[in-house]
């Protein structure tokens, strides 16, 4: 296991070169660089995440103050890819990139002048925020719920809590946020949550009690919103895999034990149908932290990574487009890594390295 | 002439005299004993800000940030366009507007205290052009000189003196301290809160989520009479939020004061709410005093199939503005005409004496309809009238329809039109369009792609028709050229998009420009305004004629001035604002 | 009749079973029927009349396109049935048999008498959208488009995410090692940016979208696959299998897939929906299919720009839960139907007799 | 009711979707008794044990009065009955190789009981367990104990079970086919160890068998059951000595008997020189040294003649299934492996794969060697439509009909899956899987051990029958000294994964020369005719 753990994290590095590579080729070829990005913001036109999702408006384009001649200088463009290192070839570019993404050196965003690293680290509250308690609500209440519904395998209970579920996954999220902002946030039903952010102005001033609940009942709407749909999977998911495991044999043995229903379930089943549940978790985890929010930070104005890596991708800002791809998988490989020894530390029957014949 | 020659002034208008006396005292529309106090909390939409550095390029500035600086002269909004002095006490211009003099007010001061001395404006000027966005590179690309002459006196001179505009907007340079940009970076954004010398300073700074001004005490000019009765609300708030409804939401629910309210769904639908209904949030619509911006769809002019200007009609006929304004306007928005719509500018009916004196010398390079038809265009309201005249212009222009297609008759091929798009809410616009297209035979499509390939497309000149505005102003100048000019008609960043090259357009255009009174601009604005709507180069839309604002009625405000909305003339009224915030429970 | 032939009693008794869930059987039926009305959208919902009658003569204009001059206009192009002088004419000259709801899903009201959006009433009964179109009639054109991409693109990715992930859980070794790492840098590809390429290249169509997702869309699956397959390889009917000596593909697929099928039967409906929601997502960022077209993903968009106009926002959520509650079900009754150990309420199945050893 | 009945059933019936299968059985266990329930495999003897302890399916019916200790097992809630299973009540499954979690450690499987109904944790747990696997003689128990169940033998995993069902002194003992993977001596000692704790805790026993041999060396008193209904019941001597039904009499004159047609020629099929088989040892730290592998074979030869039977006997873990395994390549092996004068050990893939049909084996575990989705019918035909191509549908169908008929399995069959049916029956669906294909070999893992002797001798005469019509060769491993006799030329014993002795089998079974064959002779009873 040792030096298949070893060439795991050995195998990382070309991988993560791959990934690089490959992004760094597709993204140059991508019409509009950054360069366009800026003349684009001259021109009125600023491609921010908003402006692709808050569409519709569109009727009457407000009016833009400025007069006089809007051409740019070409001067000042060269003087921007020269800022931007585009005089360079691409091959060195990359290389200079991979150098120094080696020693976590990220650079600084483009257009906002920092590092991308404090960009992220920024963002991290809010989505370790959503991310944390989704996952955590979703599992608590998706895993039991599952096995209860196994248990009673087309009651009504099955029934009308797949439909919940079901509803819960139809409602397009972002739709489901808006409600929850009209009915418990707006001023026409319930004002009872806050609009947006992850808490109040005076949040300094707060004791720390008060701290917690301005947290909570900043969060709550959009953990909630976020939740909706993410508990059908997991659910049937538990569910199925607990249909088959129940009537095992191994199951029989438990329950002459004289074991209680419980700890059948928790202590015997679980364990034999929670290889498949763990088997989605990096790619759920990485989906909810990195990117799974982006819409709801864009409707609760919460500023996370996802919303900071949809905009750098609409901006072209490349710093922060590659350095936060190369954390993201960074962390998704070691989170694959992690997975599948749990795979054998969960069946010590599953073994990676033998070859079928 | 020598400048002790030029007599010392207290005001400049762009044409004539500015309309106030030099001891005005404030502006005629204020309130010039307006409570001051509260606060009024308002939402910025859509993108976040990271910077309190305005003036350059990187990162995007927080919003309202220009409050905080004082520029030498101010505007007032009841005159198409004079300034008096701010900073600026008196103001000399060269008569041949080679130059112009400031005589700065020895009692200016900074927030940290110091004064405004003509360094700080020659350290300003020098610094945004060097290191400041782009804009301000173009926008003053005339200015040949700055200098102080001593420590009060700055001058500016101009390399020509073509543009009445200039020495106006020059006195719109907003000043900077030079002590303190001496020791801070100015290219790289900061959140840091920098002196200004203007009523309001930073009090607060939430990078992405939120920005509050407060007002400054003791602020150095709260008397002048350009600022009296203004600048009355001790807290400005911008909260950020990244979606439309949801700042809606908030206004709804009080967290927000006041909205301007640019969509007329919302505007005709969306204020269905208690607080509404009992009146504690009204809504007022205030007549827009400028031009209306043209929107409308470029046609472009490059393409050989546009060049007949039968076809061109024949589009602008397919536009079925009536249905629109109807159905998803909920009939809140006016046709546009005009060029100058909303504006003396404007041309209406049969050209005047002097706009025929303007007209005759071009009479064989301009359709006969420029002189005997009378504005606006005749064009029926009915869609099946119009779709007859439209089809009947087709075929004069050698068009038949074979296999339900239209195709030129010699050639066979047939004509598309292909509506260009980066935003889709456009879309719902253009679909009855196409529709319209269609039933004439002519291939309608849209496409919709990301602003890069748009731009790309734009400055490659690969398009149909876009969606192009052409904002006016009341005093029309040098952006004309970009606007219409053969000059412009190949240069790919310009706003000529159409690639309109007719040189009637590029002498009157000229003539317009070098307009010594409002008379004569107005004049040559309209032959202008008639050559362009004859010639159909861009379908034009719509506009609302008003600007819409939804308010918690806290709000008192004088009368409105005639060329804008001053909110900087609103108060709070205390009284109203107190029961306001009992009955949102939120009393203190 | 014939059926009974050609079932194996396997088959049969599977059949039983499902028919048996009686929620799985009417979910079955009840989709069948949309996806059949759906396929005859053309039919119920379009702005052409059916049949005609004008002037004494037949007129199928369902079918033909007839140019507007036949009925008293000047337009050599395709008729306007719902331009209101067409109308007169024909009400004059005749009859025409319209289709149930008289628009197509592109059909622009152009004798609204509200602005659009508009609540349902007896001319819309599900209202119109925000550019005057009838609800309805997207919805069932949207339907039929959804479910057909999202039948291609499922399929489609189950087949690769079951093979792919299989074939590596199930090899092991070196195939797993090494194929596992090309996974991650295929995963690692900026589909946004291969989007954005794409709409610079082409005007994207179903066809390009569906190929786009389609190179995505099975990765999802490959790690629960591989990890069922993974466990049961190791089990010891896979290792019965093969001293049987039947060759890796008839064991993976025989004996692992159908063992190790649990997350594929779970997932399948969500990837379904998974499918149309894609759509929308594509659609809200604006790569999506070309303007105009039917989509669900359309009427979300418009529902979230449209606050004052539930009945959008509803509709696609309806449309949207309805399916994957239908198809959910279904899945249900298929997974019990394939369950051996499936204990059925009725006792009306398969007449056994105790059985005799001698 | 009499006082010293411990355990009482009346009018059990039970019924699986309307299908009767156990049909009014009436039946009482005294304390200190022990009762065994024999009869025909698919008679209903689990069912009815199941039955009696609410651990059917819900597609079963169970009817009837139960009582235990005085209490209506009918009307105990959830709890009350958890209290009991496990703690009063002992139960060993019939299937031990498939009834252990494969997930939880052999210390951690019987920990639980010992926690649950003793409160017992941690150390003490671990220890009292140590001690159980003592009981039980199973081998090697310090290493054991964190063993996971795919790691142990057969026999391994029954005496697991069996640790598991003593650990908390129950009342009742209900013991389905509890030895049927030990080996004699093995078995002997177990059944001692039981009967110990009955004379000493009065315990109760209900001991499902169908090794008439135990019934009467261990049993108070018998009840025959056939088809479901209960033939008769009686003290053990009585019922022997006179049966009242014919089942009965049948039953007890079942005895495998014969011997195997001798060889005519000595064509070597299978030859193995050297092979031996090691499984290694997880390392205890991530970087630590890794102990040395344990082997499992240590290095052997053997040989095989086309129509011989090699039987292979020995103690329970003593490596005869590993063999097997390694011999076909179903487990990596080192040594050289021919078949029929072709190198196995050097062959992968498809060439592997073509020779399978030539040689098959029945796994010791027939559960869990079926696949659980695929019916009956499915995986008897799946060989013969894969490796035979050429045969139509009908064909096909025929020969599955025929052959399950001919390891006794009913008509209806076919369209089933395996768990619905009897241990002893899904036995005999996996040595029809493997004659179906007419190999040349099979390698037999305890083939009968589940079904009894009326069934043993119907299969071994099948199997004697295979081997005289078609010359075919047999691996025979089995326990079961008698079964051995009837069908293996040779003999080879195995202890500790070394060859202890091998030879003719009536020479190593009739004077057996090392003292492990001599206990494993003497202990299995067997009335060898030292004849020849
Ligand atoms: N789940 C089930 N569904 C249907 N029939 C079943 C099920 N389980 C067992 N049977 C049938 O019930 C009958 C009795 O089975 P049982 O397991 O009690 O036999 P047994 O006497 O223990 O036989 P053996 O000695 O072979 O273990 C068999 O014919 C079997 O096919
Ligand atoms: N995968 C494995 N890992 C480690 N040890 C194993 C493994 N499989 C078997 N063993 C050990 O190898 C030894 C031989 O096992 P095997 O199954 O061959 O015994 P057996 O002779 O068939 O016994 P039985 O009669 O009980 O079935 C046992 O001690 C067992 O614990
Ligand atoms: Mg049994
Ligand atoms: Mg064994």
């Amino acid at each position: 296991m040792a030096s298949y753990i070893l060439r795991r994290l050995l195998l990382m590095i070309p991988t993560l070169l791959g990934i690089m590579l490959l992004n760094f080729i597709i993204v140059q070829a991508a019409p509009g660089g950054p360069i366009d990005q800026l003349l684009a913001r001259f021109e009125g036109m600023d491609s921010m995440a908003s402006t692709r999702l808050d569409v519709g408006g569109g009727e009457v384009v407000t009016q833009d103050e400025s007069r006089g001649s809007r051409g740019v200088d070409p001067r000042f463009i060269e003087q921007l890819e020269q800022q931007f290192g585009f005089d360079r070839p691409a091959h060195e570019r990359f290389l200079g990139m991979i150098r120094d993404y080696a020693t976590f050196d990220f650079g600084n965003s483009f257009f906002r002048d920092r590092p991308v690293v404090s960009l992220m680290i920024e963002r991290l509250p809010v989505s370790i925020s959503l991310g944390l308690w989704t996952t955590l609500l979703v599992y608590l209440i998706s895993i039991p719920l599952g096995i209860r519904k196994a248990l009673h395998h087309g009651s009504s209970f099955d029934v009308w809590t797949s439909g919940l579920v079901i509803v819960g996954y139809a409602i397009p999220g972002f739709l489901f946020a808006i409600l929850l902002i009209v009915l418990f946030a707006g001023g026409s039903y319930w004002d009872l949550f806050p609009l947006r952010g992850l808490t109040s102005p005076n949040f300094e001033e707060l004791s720390t009690l008060g701290k917690i609940q301005d947290y909570f009942w900043h969060i709550a709407l959009p953990v909630v919103a976020m939740t909706i749909g993410s508990f059908a999977t997991l659910t049937m998911l538990t569910k199925n895999s607990f249909l088959d495991e129940i009537h095992k044999q191994y199951v029989l043995t438990a329950r002459a034990k004289g074991a209680s229903d419980r700890r059948v379930l928790y202590g015997h089943v679980f364990r034999n149908g929670m290889l498949i549940i763990i088997a989605g978790l990096p790619s759920a985890l990485v989906t909810i932290f990195f990117t799974g929010s982006l819409l709801i930070e864009v409707i609760f104005s919460l500023e996370g990574l996802g919303l900071l890596g949809f905009e750098a991708v609409m901006q072209r800002d490349y710093p922060v487009i590659f350095g936060t791809l190369y954390l993201y998988t960074l962390i998704g490989l070691i989170l694959k890594l992690i997975s599948d020894l749990t795979y054998v530390w969960v069946d010590p029957r599953i073994d990676f390295e033998t070859r079928e014949s | 002439d020598e400048p002790q020659d030029v007599p010392t002034v207290h005001g400049l208008a762009l044409y004539d005299e500015p309309a106030l006396p030099p001891d005005f005292s404030h502006f005629p529309y204020v309130n010039p004993d307006a409570p001051k106090g509260g606060s009024m909390v308002r939402a910025a939409v859509g993108s976040s800000f990271d910077s309190t550095n305005p003036f350059i390029i990187r990162g995007t500035p927080a919003i309202g940030i220009g409050e905080i600086y004082d520029t030498l002269v101010e505007g007032n909004p009841d005159e198409p366009f004079s300034v008096y002095g701010l900073l600026a006490e008196g103001i000399r211009l060269d008569p041949e507007r080679h130059w112009i003099e400031f005589d700065l007010r020895p009692e200016a001061r900074f927030h940290d205290g110091e004064p405004v001395t003509a360094e700080d404006v020659v350290f300003s000027f020098e610094l945004l052009m060097e290191k400041g966005s782009p804009f301000y590179g173009a926008y003053y690309a005339e200015v040949a000189n700055v200098e102080a002459l001593d420590e009060h006196i700055v001058r500016f001179e101009f390399n020509n003196n073509e543009s009445r505009e200039l020495p106006l907007i020059v006195g719109q340079l907003p000043i900077l301290p030079k002590h303190y940009w001496s020791e801070h970076d100015f290219t790289a954004p900061t959140l840091a809160r920098h002196p200004g010398s203007g009523p309001y300073r930073i009090a607060e700074v939430e990078p992405g989520r939120r920005i509050v001004y407060e007002r400054v005490p003791d602020y150095w000019g709260q008397d002048l009479p350009v600022k009296r009765g203004r600048h009355n609300i001790d807290q400005l708030v911008y909260d950020y939020y990244r979606d439309r409804d949801v700042a809606m939401e908030a206004f709804k629910a009080g967290v927000m004061d006041l909205r301007i309210d640019a969509r007329a769904a919302t505007w005709a639908t969306g204020y269905d709410f208690p607080a509404y209904h009992e009146g504690y949030v009204k809504r007022i619509a205030i007549p827009d005093g400028q031009p209306a911006t043209m929107q409308g769809y470029a046609i472009n002019l490059r393409k050989e199939k546009f060049q007949d200007v039968r076809v061109r009609e024949a589009l602008n006929l397919a536009f079925d503005f009536p249905w629109l304004n109807a159905n998803i306007f909920y009939d809140s928005y006016k046709r546009t005409e005009s060029f100058f719509q909303n504006s003396e500018m404007a041309a209406e009916s049969l050209p005047s004496e002097a706009e025929l004196e303007l007209l005759e010398p071009f009479r064989n390079q301009l359709p006969e309809r420029v002189f005997t038809e009378s504005l606006p265009i005749d064009h029926p309201e009915n869609l099946r009238d119009r779709l007859k005249l439209a089809y009947d212009l087709l075929l004069d222009a050698g068009y038949e329809v074979r296999d339900d297609v239209l195709v030129d008759s010699e050639s066979g091929s047939p004509l598309s039109v292909e509506v260009l798009l980066f935003d889709t809410g456009m879309e719902r616009v253009v679909q009855p369009m196409l529709r319209n297209l269609s039933r004439l035979g002519i291939q309608g499509t849209i496409r919709i792609v990301d602003v890069n390939q748009y731009l790309n497309r734009l400055r490659s000149f690969d398009f149909d028709l876009v969606t192009a505005q052409f904002p006016q102003s009341n005093n029309p100048g040098n952006e004309q050229r970009e606007f219409w000019t053969s000059d412009y008609a190949n240069s790919p960043q310009a706003r000529n998009l159409m690639g309109l090259s007719n040189p009637v357009v590029d002498t009157l255009v000229d003539k317009l420009i070098r307009a010594a009174s409002r008379e004569e601009l107005n004049t040559r604005a309209r032959a202008l305004d008639r050559v362009l709507r004859f010639g159909f180069y861009v379908i034009p839309h719509y506009h609302s004629g008003e600007t819409r604002i939804a308010m918690w009625d806290k709000f008192a405000y004088p009368d409105f001035p005639e060329y804008g909305i001053d909110l900087s003339s609103w108060w709070v009224d205390p009284e109203r604002e107190a029961e306001i915030l009992r009955r949102q429970g939120r009393a203190k | 009749m014939s059926l009974s032939f050609t079932l194996s009693p396997i088959s049969r008794r599977r059949l039983s079973v499902f028919r048996h869930n009686r929620r799985a059987w009417v979910s079955l039926w009840i989709f069948m029927a949309l996806f059949c009305v759906s396929l005859a959208a053309e039919l119920i919902a379009n702005d052409k009349p059916i049949v005609m009658r004008y002037d004494g003569q037949w007129y199928v204009p369902l079918l033909v396109d007839y140019p507007e001059t036949e009925f008293g206009g000047f337009l050599p192009t395709g008729t306007d049935y719902h331009d209101p002088f067409i109308i007169e004419q024909v009400e004059e000259n005749g009859w025409a048999l319209w289709p149930p709801i008289p628009f197509s899903y592109q059909t622009l009201d152009m004798q609204m008498r509200r602005p659009s959006p508009a609540p349902p009433d007896a001319r819309h009964w599900l209202g119109t959208d925000d550019q005057g179109r009838d609800v309805l009639a997207r919805v069932i054109y949207g339907f039929r488009l959804s479910v057909f991409f999202a039948l291609v693109l499922t399929g489609g990715s189950l087949v690769l995410g079951v093979v792919i992930g299989g074939v590596q859980g199930y090899f092991g070794g070196k195939t797993d090692l090494v194929g596992q790492r090309l996974i991650e840098i295929w995963s690692g590809l900026p589909v946004l940016f291969l989007l954005i390429i794409l709409a610079s290249l082409v005007q994207p169509n179903l066809w390009w979208l569906l190929g786009i997702m389609l190179l995505f869309s099975w990765l999802g699956l490959v790690d629960v696959v591989r990890a069922e397959f993974l466990r049961a390889r190791n089990l010891e009917y896979v290792r019965a299998a093969k001293a049987l000596g039947l060759p890796s593909h008839l064991i993976m697929w025989r004996h692992v897939l159908p063992n190790a099928m649990v997350a594929t039967l779970t997932f399948i409906p969500f990837l379904f929906t998974g499918a149309i929601t894609t759509l929308t997502a594509l659609d809200f960022l604006g790569f999506g299919l070309p303007p105009g077209s039917p989509s669900l993903g359309e009427l979300v968009a418009q529902g979230k720009n449209n606050l004052q106009a539930p009945w959008l926002g509803i509709t696609a959520f309806v449309s949207l839960s309805v399916m994957l509650s239908l198809l959910v079900f279904i899945g249900e009754g298929l997974r019990d139907a394939f369950d051996p150990r499936h204990i059925q309420a009725s006792s009306s199945v398969a007449t056994r007799t105790p059985t005799h050893a001698n | 009711m009499p006082i010293d009945a411990l355990f009482r059933l009346q009018d059990l019936t039970v019924a699986f979707d309307g299908v009767t299968v156990v049909d009014r059985l009436s039946l009482e266990v005294r304390r200190g008794e022990t009762l065994a329930l024999v009869g025909e495999s698919g008679s209903g003897k689990s069912v009815s044990a199941l039955g009696a302890m609410d651990l059917l399916p819900a597609n079963a019916s169970v009817n009837g009065g139960r009582w235990l200790e005085g209490t209506d097992l009918g009307r105990l809630s959830a709890h009350e009955w958890r209290g009991l299973r496990g703690g009063r009540v002992g139960f060993i499954f019939q299937e031990p190789m498939t009834s252990l979690n494969p997930l939880h450690t052999v210390a951690k499987q019987i920990g639980e009981t010992l926690r649950l109904h003793q409160g017992l944790n941690g150390r003490a747990a671990r220890e009292r367990t140590r001690e159980l696997l003592v009981q039980v003689k199973l081998p090697r128990p310090d290493e054991l104990l964190d063993a996971w169940p795919h790691q142990l033998s057969g026999g391994q995993r029954q005496r697991v079970m069996i640790a598991m069902a003593i650990a908390n002194d129950p009342a009742l003992l209900i013991a389905d086919e509890p030895t049927t993977a030990l080996d004699v001596t093995v078995q002997r000692d177990i059944l001692n160890l039981l009967d110990e704790l009955r004379a000493h805790y009065g315990m109760g026993m209900l001991f499902i068998t169908h090794d008439l041999n135990l019934v009467r060396r261990h049993a108070d008193r018998v009840c025959v059951l056939y088809e479901g209904r209960e033939q008769e019941t009686g003290l053990v001597g009585e019922v022997f000595a006179s049966p009242r039904s014919a089942y009965t009499r049948t039953l007890i004159d079942a005895e495998p008997e014969g011997s195997p047609q001798p060889l005519a020629t000595q064509h070597p099929i299978l030859d193995a020189r050297n092979l031996s088989v090691a499984f290694p040892r997880p390392k205890r730290w991530l970087m630590g040294k890794r102990p040395a592998p344990f082997v499992a074979v240590h290095p052997l030869s053997l040989e095989l003649s086309r129509g011989e039977t090699l039987g292979i006997v020995g103690e329970s873990g003593s490596g005869k299934t590993t063999l097997a395994m390694a011999l076909l390549r179903l487990t990596p092996s080192q040594g050289e492996i021919r078949f029929d004068g072709e190198r196995l050990d050097t062959l992968t893939g498809n060439d592997l794969r073509k020779h399978r049909k030539r040689f098959q084996i029945v796994f010791q575990d027939p559960y869990g060697s079926l696949s659980p989705r695929l019916p009956v019918s499915e995986i008897v035909s799946e060989g013969l439509r894969f490796h035979y191509p050429e045969l139509d549908e009908a064909e096909v169908q025929r020969r599955v009909r025929e052959t399950l008929k001919e390891v006794g399995l009913p008509q209806d069959c076919a369209s089933r899956y395996p768990h619905e049916f009897s241990g002893g029956q899904r036995q005999r669906i996996a040595v029809a899987r493997a004659i179906i294909l007419e190999p040349e070999l099979v390698v037999l893992d305890e083939p009968t051990s589940a079904l009894d002797r009326s069934v043993q001798k119907q299969l071994v005469v099948l199997l004697r029958d295979l081997q005289r019509r078609r010359g075919l060769s047999y691996l025979f491993i089995s326990h079961d000294l008698a079964v051995v006799r009837a069908m293996a030329h040779r003999v080879m014993v195995l202890k500790d994964g070394e060859v202890v002795e091998q030879g003719d089998c009536d020479h190593v079974l009739g004077a057996p020369q090392s003292a492990y064959t001599q206990a494993l002779v003497e202990a299995s009873g067997l009335r060898m005719a030292v004849s020849a």
